[in-house]
């Protein structure tokens, strides 16, 4: 019998890779039976894994993933998405009136209100990297924390904060209107920032090892459809319809296929082949966490990662 | 105004200065009660509607501040017509059906409790004040671990949510039966249970409904912070999702939802209560 | 000031509770009310206060009222109404708030009905505090409290023992003695209604109608040392009573 | 039980079959008055935290689900030591204490107002029950648009919390207040707002206070929601913070400060209870 | 059943309301209690029925109660506590809902006490809508649903008319006669205290204390047509009750 396995979401299109998987049939062939388990937000996913509800999830590194980690319950096995220089990436935007105000280039952040969603979320060591490298105080940028993403854009357009990076689809959608400005890209200040990873809990690690590969197995080769179809568009029209088709079962559901088709489009960001994990970065990230005091200090990059699934580098 | 009330012009008739002819006796009753004008709500709301209609058309109202109705009402159509609106309907009248009962019953029995004994008063009331004023989305990461992130978690969000108002409403409604009456019961001998049942139950029932009230709104409230937690369908995951995606139409359409399903319900307990409560006249 | 009661009738849903009752109380008039329980006689002192409107008739109100009178038309309920988180005096400082009098009348005003109706001692009493005649004697001294021009009074010392009775209508007609106001007295006392009334109503059984009116023209303050006289009149109310009784009986009787 | 309460088993006391001896008569009063134990409630907690301290040190209570109270006790000393307890407190009391003023304030005017007046009842009561169920974190982002991200937005978030239940509560216990005082109150003449203020205002007092403690809670749990728009300081910003970290022993610390407060909370609301209504015996 | 008091005195606070209070209502007898208002009537009787605990003394019970007696010591209400959520009918059922009686007893108790106080007609309907003399009947209807041994009633009567109370102290009167209950009634009203009581205790001003005991032998079945030699008696008691509130008025004005 198939094994079953539940795999945590997102409704976003950067987790249409397990979708494909799934659709495709490459879990089936690996003898995987997958249950798509709906999340509103990144962090219940990693609880939920700690907590053994779900099996597999994808999202950016927080501070309570290395929390969780650090507690023996989950652990980072692959990557997923990440800031390469041929695609487009995330991107630093301001409000309209921060850049009247003379806000066109990262540098000019010094002294602004940057949103995030929480400390220690993945904006906020974006933030952080970004005053890094344009060569600023980390102090001089304001960080807002919103909570969740509708207020940071609802903070942003009605230029009640200043600045904010975001992904390309969400990033677009913002530009087209008048209150949103971009300035800058994020992979110039983080090159091959490892932005999401996958985890699974260190349970299945230990108990499950063979089943942990065959599902990494499978969501390679659905990473490779995604790639081919929304990031390099090397695929066939009709072929990318049907995928589509497929990944609109999940995401962008409630509206009819017309009108979800462009947004699944629109902005993909590469996921690395094969899984492959950018560990360099994922150490920098942790380090930036210790030093922002958001995780304790004793924290190590072997408590957070099982290198031993996929390539690193 | 069409009332028995008297209105605060009409209450001072009559000063000793009077007229000294025949004059008809002037009406000072009435009790400051009132006749219902069942009509004056739908014209309200119609109102509201329209002006915001009008206000968001005409540009006073930015589209980023508010949706127009207009364009909410089309998210609603785009629900029904995808039929996901009875889904997300179905989903969520379950999980509050389910979690208000627990909550209220569960609310009233403690509620009775700590009216009528004094241990559980002095145990359980300080509780009550401690745990109420815990918000469930604070625990969401504790309530995933320990109700998993199935139907559990969501009606235990809604059961805790509904349990602690009701307590508070019911032990004060016991404090405020007249103890005369509750003495006329033990003189007759009668039964603990007889007296809590026929005596101690229906004196407090007025506040228990109003609290009623109360738990219920709260419980739509928290369909929110209860499907935040792996809900494929629900109001609460549809006004969430609406929300990430700043499509403000449908998060309004989905709100109105929440305000239809809380008008329902009040309009039961209001009906529950003229039942009940036909005695008070 | 008279109030006049013209062909008053009134039904609670389907309950004819009276029917065309008429009769007029003079200015200084007492007036007394009986008939048996059930009958309206509650009812209708609610219909002369203004408190309620019966189904068809009218009550009117003629003359003015005299100087000093807070409140001419002033109603002492069956049931006391005493607000429960007042004290003894705040029930009766209650009525006089609302007319700007100094501190030192209101105070003086207050004082005196306490006194008049032995409740000084008890000014800070709470009402859950008060036997159920000291309940009634506080709803007497809110209503002295305002002067009122007319009293309209429902059983008002029904809860109390017969001397504390005896001396309170004592203080009626003696205030009566001096300022010549007029009430609607309802009691199920025969001789009360014979000490007080100038003018008695005699209602029948539900739905009440005027059986009799008897008038008596002893004075008031010579009634207590000529109640032989009045024996007569008692008797006579007495029989008028009992066959009202008798009727309903035989009714109940038909009926059951 | 040291209460004056007729237990069950003492309640039917005395039946036709009794001895025939000399006998006291058996004591059936009391109306289920009980006396107050101040020390149940304290034992009560220290309990719950002994029993909680032991599960989790013997490993019954996995780390995950809940840190032992002694570790949650540690980040509060870190509180304390940074100093960081003082800002976080000040920034949410404030917030707390203003809200939770407006919204009590203009709940009771309003409620007060659906209670007097058919016109207000028909036009404002539907609105009550279409908005209290609106949940106040699906609208953050038009609070912060509406609000902005600074205080505004924080109390506007609480007023709009303890407005709704306040109005419910206030206008049920005007609707329980004895027609018959007021019917008096009409007959002596009394002016209309001497009526509103001495009769019906102390008659809905209990059911006004009840809704107190209702709300106080509610708002009490709306800090984080207030708190999760661009707040650096306050409990419920130290608490999100937590939980997005999953800093557990951070987490039950503020919970904890919630529940303290919610405690002095009803504590105070408690002793206006007995101050006010001391007339209730 | 027989009621013993044994030195029983009482303090509200520092509010001394009765002093070493002692007597015994033998089986079968009922002995009515008077007093000015304020004395601690009400209070005694409820230290009789078990309703409150006296600072000092005991109140004892002897003797077994007669079969079917459901609820042998039974306390009429001075204020009838009348359930508001209950119809007049569901106020009598309440008291017999406990007792497991077939529903047809039931019903026959019901119709039968409704009958005799003449509420037959009103069942169905709100204590709101009863007046104050119905109320009082509802409260004695459901006082001799659950056939008590002994009544403890606080002036039972002193809402209704004249002669409503005469026909139902005939009724007490009959039932005594068939089932010989003891009592002890509180009234304010001489006429039925020595019309009723083969025993009066009169109590002095409060703080209230046996002023005087006054034994009546006439049978009570016979004193509707011995009225006449009672007036002795009760022109004793008003004598007695005068001094007393007499005294009374004399210590207020040395208050003053
Ligand atoms: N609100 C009401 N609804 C229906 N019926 C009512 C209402 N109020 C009074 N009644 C009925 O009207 C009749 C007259 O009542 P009312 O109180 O006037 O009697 P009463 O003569 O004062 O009696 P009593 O001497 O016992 O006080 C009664 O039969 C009563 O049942
Ligand atoms: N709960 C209480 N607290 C304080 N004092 C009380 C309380 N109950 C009664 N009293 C006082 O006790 C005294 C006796 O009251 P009680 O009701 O027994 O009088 P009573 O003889 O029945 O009078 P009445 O004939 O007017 O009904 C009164 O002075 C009253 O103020
Ligand atoms: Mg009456
Ligand atoms: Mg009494």
């Amino acid at each position: 019998a198939a094994d079953t396995v539940k795999v945590g979401l997102l409704r976003l299109t950067s987790h249409s890779p397990s979708i494909i998987a799934a659709g495709n049939g490459y879990f089936a062939d690996e003898g995987i039976e997958v249950e798509f388990v709906p999340f509103q937000a990144a962090q219940p996913m990693a609880v939920a894994i700690a907590s053994g509800d779900i099996d597999f999830g994808m999202t950016a590194i927080s501070g309570g993933l290395v929390s969780l980690a650090q507690k023996g319950a989950v652990k980072v096995i692959g990557g997923a998405l990440m800031e390469t220089p041929d695609v487009e990436g995330q991107k630093i935007l301001v409000s309209k009136a921060a850049h009247d105000g003379g806000v066109t280039t990262p540098a000019d952040l010094a002294g602004q209100r940057f949103g995030v969603t929480t400390a220690g979320s993945s904006f906020h060591y974006m933030a952080h990297k970004i005053a890094d490298g344009a060569g600023f105080d980390r102090a001089d940028l304001r960080i807002v924390p919103l909570q969740k993403v509708p207020a940071v854009i609802a903070a942003l357009k009605s230029g009640q904060i200043d600045a904010w990076s975001i992904v390309p689809n969400i990033a677009d959608a913002l530009t087209a209107g008048p209150e949103v400005v971009e300035i800058g890209k994020v992979a110039d200040y983080i090159p091959g920032y490892q932005v999401t990873t996958v985890f699974t809990s260190t349970r299945n690690i230990e108990n499950n090892r063979e089943l942990v590969e065959r599902f990494l197995a499978a969501l390679a080769k659905g990473i490779d459809d995604y790639n081919a179809a929304l990031v390099d568009k090397t695929m066939s029209e009709a072929d990318t319809a049907a995928l589509v088709k497929m990944v609109h079962e999940y995401i962008y559901n409630d509206q009819p296929l017309e009108k979800a088709d462009p947004r699944i489009r629109a902005g993909a960001m590469r996921i690395n082949p094969g899984a492959r994990l950018n560990l360099e970065s994922v150490e920098d990230q942790l380090a930036w966490f210790q030093s922002e005091k958001l995780v304790p200090a004793d924290a190590t990059i072997d408590e957070l990662v099982d290198t031993s699934f996929v390539e690193t580098d | 105004m069409s009332t028995d009330l008297a209105s605060p012009a009409a209450q001072h008739a009559e000063p000793a200065t009077d007229l000294a002819g025949r004059r008809e006796v002037p009406f000072r009753g009435g009790g400051f009660r009132h006749r219902p004008m069942w009509y004056v709500g739908p014209v309200v709301f119609a109102g509201l509607l329209l002006l915001w209609e009008l206000g968001s058309r005409s540009g006073v109202i930015s589209p980023i501040a508010l949706p127009a109705p207009s364009e909410a009402l089309g998210a609603l159509g785009d629900l029904v017509e995808t039929g996901m609106l009875w889904r997300h309907l179905s989903a969520s009248l379950s999980r509050l059906a389910l979690g208000w009962s627990i909550g209220t019953c569960l609310g009233i029995l403690v509620g009775l409790a700590i009216g009528l004994f004094a241990v559980a008063r002095s145990a359980l009331s300080p509780l009550v004040s401690a745990f109420f004023p815990i918000p469930k989305i604070a625990l969401l990461p504790l309530f995933i671990i320990w109700f998993g992130i199935g139907e559990g978690s969501k009606v235990a969000t809604l059961v805790f949510g509904t349990f602690f108002p009701t307590v508070i409403a019911t032990y004060s409604g016991v404090d405020g039966v007249d103890r005369n009456l509750i003495r006329m019961g033990q003189s007759f001998g009668l039964k603990w249970r007889s007296i809590v049942t026929k005596i101690i139950l229906p004196g407090a029932l007025p506040a228990i409904l109003s609290g009623a009230r109360i738990s219920a709104s709260i419980a739509i409230i928290l369909l929110i912070a209860a499907e935040m937690i792996g809900a494929e369908y629900g109001l609460g995951a549809y006004i969430l999702m609406a929300g990430s995606l700043f499509a403000l139409d449908q998060l309004i359409a989905g709100v109105a939802m929440l305000s239809i399903i809380g008008l329902i319900v009040a309009w039961l307990i209001g009906r529950a209560e003229r039942k009940l409560l036909d005695w008070r006249l | 000031m008279e109030l006049i009661v013209e062909a008053v009738s009134h039904q609670y849903g389907a309950t004819e509770v009276m029917a065309d009752i008429s009769f007029t109380i003079g200015s200084g008039e007492i007036v007394t009310v009986i008939g048996p329980s059930g009958c309206g006689k509650s009812t209708l002192l609610r219909f002369l206060g203004g408190l309620e409107r019966p189904t068809s008739g009218k009550v009117f109100i003629e003359g003015a009222a005299p100087d000093g009178s807070l409140n001419p038309l002033t109603y002492v309920f069956q049931d006391f109404a005493l607000l429960p988180w007042r004290t003894v005096e705040g029930n009766v400082r209650l009525v006089l708030d609302d007319h700007r009098l100094s501190a030192s009348h209101t105070d003086e005003i207050v004082d005196d009905v306490l006194a008049r109706t032995k409740l000084s001692e008890f000014r800070s009493a709470w009402p859950r505090q008060l036997s159920g005649g000291m309940k009634q004697r506080v709803a007497i001294a809110r209503a002295l409290a305002v002067r009122p021009a007319v009293m309209l009074m429902d059983e008002p010392l029904s809860a109390l023992d017969s001397q504390t009775r005896e001396l309170l209508m004592d203080d009626l007609v003696e205030l009566w003695g001096r300022e010549r106001f007029s009430a609607c007295y309802v009691t199920h006392n025969l001789a009360e209604a014979v000490r007080l009334g100038h003018r008695i109503v005699v209602l029948s059984r539900r739905p009440g109608r005027i059986r009799e009116v008897v008038d008596i023209d002893v004075p008031l303050s010579e009634r207590a040392t000529r109640m032989a006289e009045l024996e007569v009149t008692q008797r006579h109310l007495w029989q008028l009573m009992r066959d009202e009784a008798r009727e309903a009986d035989r009714e109940l009787l038909h009926v059951d």
